[in-house]
C-alpha cells in the first residue's frame, strides 16, 4: 500500500499535531479576510480598505510597500500615510520573514493550494518548466512598466489584488483572472503561479534576504529521509541545504528567502526534525558536531 | 573550486542565454501589458473622479486602489471600478446620473486618501473641479422650452454661483420671458446635482471632462464690460467720436 | 496494432492532460486579451468614426481594420488608430479639430468599406450622425460675448438648418442683440466643420457623441407650438377663460 | 570541419540553384509588399488596403477569410464584397496548399526567418517546448473570444496585421510587438510564433487538408541521409513519412496541412529528391515498388 504523505506524523503526533501550523495558517488567512469583511458584511470597522492600503482601528495604516515602490517608480510622491504604512508592513515582514505574507495572509494561496491540491488527487503531471528566477524577470518588468507607462500598470491585471478588492468590494468578472490562476496551476504548471510568476512573492522574497525569522531542521539527525517534506513543501529546493548540510557545515536554518515560513515541513515531519527559530541558530551548532549527529541518525534509523 | 576557463565561459554563456530566454517571454508579456496600460487610461467621460483627484494620468500613478474614499463618503457614491468596465480596474469613480457628489465640506474621502492621489491641498470643496456642467441639450431643456422648471438651477450647490438663470426673450411669445439655466465654469465644480436633479428621462444638462468641453478665448481679448468693471469707470473719458464715413451723394 | 485496454486508457489520459494543459495556458492569455477587448471599447470622444459608422460595440464586430475608407477619403482626414493610441488598432477615425469630414455627396468612405462596418445604407450624406455638435462653453463663444463671429455658422455644410442664429437680447446693452448659434439635433450630422472653424484657440463649439450630450424628454411632454404647426391651427377654439383666483379681500 | 547545411546542394547544383525557391519566396513577399506600397509611396494605386481586405486594379477584392470568420462569430453579417474576397482567398489557399500563405506572403516570416537565423548563429539552445497543437487552441480561443467580446478582438493584438498594416498606414510604437515576436523566437522557444502560436497558420493549416498543391519527394530513394531538409524545415515532422515511408506505403507526398510549401528543402537537397507537385502523386509509386527503390537507394549510397 501507498503510504500517505504526512500519514506517519498523523501516526506519531495525533492529526490535530500534524496539521499544528497548517490549521494556524488557515486560520490566520481567514481572520484577515474576516477583518476585512467585518466592515462592510456587518458594520464593524476594524479594518478598512483592501491589501494595497488598509487603516486598522482608525490608527494604523498599512500599505503594500510593492505597489507603492510602482508609485514612485511611475513619478508619484506618496503621501505620508502611506509611507507610514509601507513601512510598517516593510518592518514586519523583515522580521517574519517576507515571503509569509504568502503563506499566511495572500487570498491567492488558497486558490493555488487548491489547485495543487487537485492536481495530486488527478495526478497531473509535471507540466511546462517555468525557472523559478522567472518571477524576478516578471517583477523587473513590472517596475520598467511602471516607469514606461507613468501608472501602476500591474494593478491592472494582479490577480491578488484583484481577488481581495474583489471580495471586500465586489469582483465583477474578476473571478475569470482567479478561474485563469486556478487553471494554471492545475493544468499548466506546477505551483506555477506563487513560486515562479508572482512579482509580490518575488518582492517578498527580496525582503526576506536578511529575515531573523526562518524554520530550522533543529533535530536534523533525527532525519528518516522519508521525504513527506520534500513532498508538502511549495518550494523544496529550500529544505535540502538546511536539512543535508551537516557534512559541509551548512545549516540547520533554512536561510533561503524564498521559503514561505508555511510551517508543513514542521507538521509534516514524523521526527520533530523542523521548528521555527532564528536565523541565528546557525552558530549554535558548530562543524565539530557533525560526526556526532550522524551517529544520532543512525540510532534512530535502528529505531524504526 | 575554481573550474578552468572553458568550463566557466560555458557557465556564463549558459546563464546568459537562461536569462535571455526568461526576459525574452516576460518582455512579451510586458509589451502586451504596457499597451494594456495605454488603453486603460481612456476614462470614459461619464465616469467622474472623486474631488480632488489628479489629472488621470497622474491618478494613475498615484491611486493605491484601496478604496479608503468609497468608505468614508459618507453618501456611498462612490464605487470601485472591475475587471470588464472601461475604467482602470480598482479605481475610483462616481456617475453623477446614479448618484452625485454631495459636497461634504470636511471632503472625508480625500482625507482618506493615503497617497494623494486625490489632493489633500483641496480643503475647499467649492475649489474642486471634478468636471464641468454643461447644458448640453437646448431642445429638451425644460426652461428653453419655456417652463419654469429650474430643478438644476436650485439642486446646485453653489447656486446662483455656479449656476444663475439668465432671463431671456422667449422667442415664440413675447408675452414670456425664459430663464436660461447658465453654468459659470469659474464656479461649477462637477459635483453632478444638477444632472442628477434634471427632471427629464435623459438630462439635458451633463457634467463632463473640462477638456472636452470649455473653450479658449484667444489671449488678445478684452471684455469691455470686466474691464471697467475692473477699472471702476469707463474706459474712455467722454463719448468716443467715431469718424463717420457716409456715402459720397449724402454729403 | 490494437494496443490492450491499460495502454489506450493511458495513452487518452495523456491525451486528455495534455490538451488541459494547453487549453489552461491559452485561457490565461484569453483571459487577458478579453479584458483588453472590453477595455478597448472605451474609443475616446475626441475620435469620431467615419459616417455611417455602426455603434462602437457592433462597429468592433464588423470593422476588417483594412483601411480602404481611409484610401478613399478624398480629403484624407481619415486615420487608422495605431497601437498605443486608446482607440481600438487598426479602427478609422477622425479628429474634427484637425480635419472634419466634408461631407461629400458620394459618401466615397462608405462605397469603399467591404464589410459594412459603414453602413452602405447610408447614401445621403445629410443623414450620416458621426455625433452631434454642441455649442459647450457659452462663456468663450464670440456671438455669445456680442460678436458677431458666426464662423461656425458659416462654415456648416447645413447652415441654417443644423445651425441657425437665434437673436437673443445682450445682457449687458439692450442697444444691441446677439446672435446665437444654435445646433438643431435633427439635422447635424456631426461632420465636424464648425468646430475645426471655431476661431477660438480651443473650440467653444464641439463634436460629441450623442450619448454624451443629447437629453430625451418625457414621453407625456407636448409642445403647444409644434402640435398647432401640425394640425394647422389653434389646438382650442377662441379664447379659454380660466377660474380666476383673488384674494378673499379684493372680491 | 563541420559541413555547412546545404553545402552539398551548392556544389553539386550551384548557389543559385540551391537557393532557387528561397530567392523565389523572398521575391514573392518584397512583390507583395510592393505592391501595397506602390500606392502610398508612389501613387500607382494598384493595391490598395492591406492583408485583412484589399481590391487590386479597382476590381479583385481579396479579403482574410479569418479575420472575416471572426467577424461573422461576432455577430456581423459582413457585405458581399467582403464575402467574394474571402471566398476567393480561401479557393486560392486551397489550391496552393494554405500554408503557402505563411511562408510565401505573410511579412511576419521574414521577422521569424530572421530570429531563426541569428538563433543558429549564437547558438541559442532550443528552450521552452511548446507543443505545435497550440495555435490550435488559440484559434479556439480567437473564435470564442469573437463570440464573447462581440468583436474581432484578436485583431487588437495580430502581429501580422500590425506589422503589414503598420508599414503601409503607419506603425506608431507597433514595432514593439514585433520586437517582442523576434525575441520570443529567438530565445524563448525555437520556431514559436509561427510553428507554435500563430492562429493564422492554424487556420490556413485547416484550409490546406486537402490541398492539391503539395512537395513530393519523387525521387526519395535517391535520399543519402544528410538531414539537410530537416534542419532547414520550419516543420520538419512533416518530411519523414514521406521521405522516409516507402517501405509502409506511405509518401511520397508531403500530405501534412502544417507544411508550408517554402520549397527549402527542394533548395537543399543535393540529391533533387523533392519537387512541387500534386497530392495525388502517391497512386503513381504502389507499394510493390519499394524494393526496387530500396536498391536504387543502396546504388546511390555507393555512388558517394
Amino acid at each position: 500500500m501507498k503510504r500517505g504523505v504526512g500519514s506517519d506524523a498523523i501516526r506519531v503526533k495525533g492529526w490535530l499535531a500534524a496539521h499544528r501550523w497548517l490549521l494556524a495558517r488557515r486560520a490566520t488567512q481567514l481572520t484577515v479576510l474576516a477583518l476585512f469583511l467585518a466592515g462592510p458584511w456587518l458594520g464593524y470597522w476594524i479594518v478598512k480598505g483592501n491589501l494595497n492600503f488598509s487603516l486598522t482601528l482608525g490608527v494604523l495604516p498599512l500599505a503594500d510597500p510593492y505597489v507603492l515602490l510602482q508609485s514612485l517608480v511611475a513619478g508619484h510622491r506618496p503621501e505620508r500615510k502611506a509611507l507610514v504604512g509601507a513601512a510598517v508592513i516593510l518592518f514586519a515582514y523583515f522580521v517574519a520573514g517576507g515571503r509569509t505574507y504568502c503563506a499566511w495572509v495572500c487570498p491567492v494561496n488558497a486558490v493555488t493550494d487548491a489547485a495543487h491540491w487537485l492536481r495530486a488527487r488527478l495526478g497531473v503531471p509535471g507540466g511546462v518548466i517555468i525557472p523559478r528566477s522567472t518571477r524576478y524577470w516578471i517583477l523587473a518588468m513590472t517596475l520598467a512598466l511602471a516607469w514606461i507607462t507613468g501608472s501602476i500598470a500591474w494593478e491592472l491585471v494582479n490577480p491578488i489584488s484583484i481577488l481581495h478588492r474583489g471580495i471586500i468590494f465586489g469582483i465583477g468578472v474578476g473571478w475569470a483572472v482567479i478561474v485563469a490562476v486556478f487553471l494554471l496551476d492545475l493544468f499548466v504548471a506546477e505551483r506555477a503561479w506563487c513560486g515562479r510568476l508572482c512579482p509580490v512573492g518575488a518582492f517578498y522574497s527580496a525582503v526576506a534576504t536578511f529575515s531573523p525569522l526562518r524554520i530550522v531542521a533543529v533535530r536534523r539527525e533525527q532525519c528518516n529521509d522519508c521525504a513527506d517534506c520534500y513532498t508538502v513543501c511549495p518550494e523544496p529546493l529550500v529544505i535540502r541545504p538546511a536539512l543535508k548540510g551537516a557534512d559541509d557545515g551548512i545549516g540547520p536554518v533554512i536561510l533561503s528567502p524564498h521559503c514561505t515560513n508555511c510551517g508543513r515541513c514542521i507538521d509534516v515531519c514524523s521526527r520533530h526534525v523542523f521548528a521555527f527559530g532564528s536565523r541565528f541558530s546557525n552558530h549554535r551548532q558548530p562543524l565539530a558536531d557533525a560526526a556526532q549527529h550522524v551517529a544520532a541518525r543512525k540510532v534512530t534509523a535502528v529505531e524504526l | 573550486m575554481v573550474g578552468n576557463g572553458k568550463t566557466r565561459a560555458a557557465t556564463r554563456r549558459q546563464f546568459l542565454l537562461d536569462a535571455a530566454r526568461n526576459a525574452g517571454g516576460v518582455t512579451l508579456v510586458g509589451v502586451g501589458l504596457a499597451f494594456h496600460a495605454g488603453q486603460a487610461r481612456a476614462l470614459p467621460p461619464e465616469a467622474i473622479r472623486p474631488p480632488g483627484a489628479r489629472a488621470e494620468p497622474g491618478f494613475l500613478a498615484a491611486c493605491l486602489r484601496c478604496g479608503m474614499c468609497v468608505r468614508d463618503c459618507p453618501y456611498q457614491i462612490l464605487n470601485l471600478a472591475k475587471l470588464g468596465q472601461t475604467i482602470a480596474t480598482g479605481t475610483p469613480y462616481f456617475v453623477a446620473r446614479t448618484g452625485p457628489c454631495e459636497m461634504c465640506v470636511d471632503i472625508p474621502c480625500v482625507k482618506a486618501c493615503p497617497s494623494g492621489a486625490l489632493d489633500p491641498d483641496l480643503t475647499d470643496i467649492n475649489r474642486a473641479r471634478m468636471g464641468l456642467a454643461v447644458l448640453a441639450d437646448h431642445e429638451t431643456c425644460l426652461n428653453f422650452l419655456g417652463l419654469r422648471c429650474e430643478v438644476c438651477y436650485r439642486a446646485c450647490p453653489l447656486s446662483d454661483k455656479a449656476i444663475t438663470l439668465e432671463q431671456q426673450q422667449n422667442p415664440r411669445s413675447s408675452a414670456y420671458a425664459t430663464f436660461i439655466p447658465t453654468v459659470h465654469s469659474d464656479q461649477c465644480t462637477g459635483c453632478g446635482k444638477c444632472e442628477h436633479a434634471c427632471v427629464l428621462e435623459t438630462a439635458a444638462i451633463r457634467v463632463l471632462p473640462r477638456h472636452l468641453t470649455k473653450g479658449e478665448l484667444g489671449e488678445h481679448y478684452r471684455l469691455g464690460w470686466e474691464e471697467q468693471k475692473r477699472a471702476g469707470k469707463p474706459l474712455i473719458e467722454g463719448v468716443t467720436g467715431l469718424p463717420d464715413r457716409m456715402p459720397e451723394a449724402t454729403r
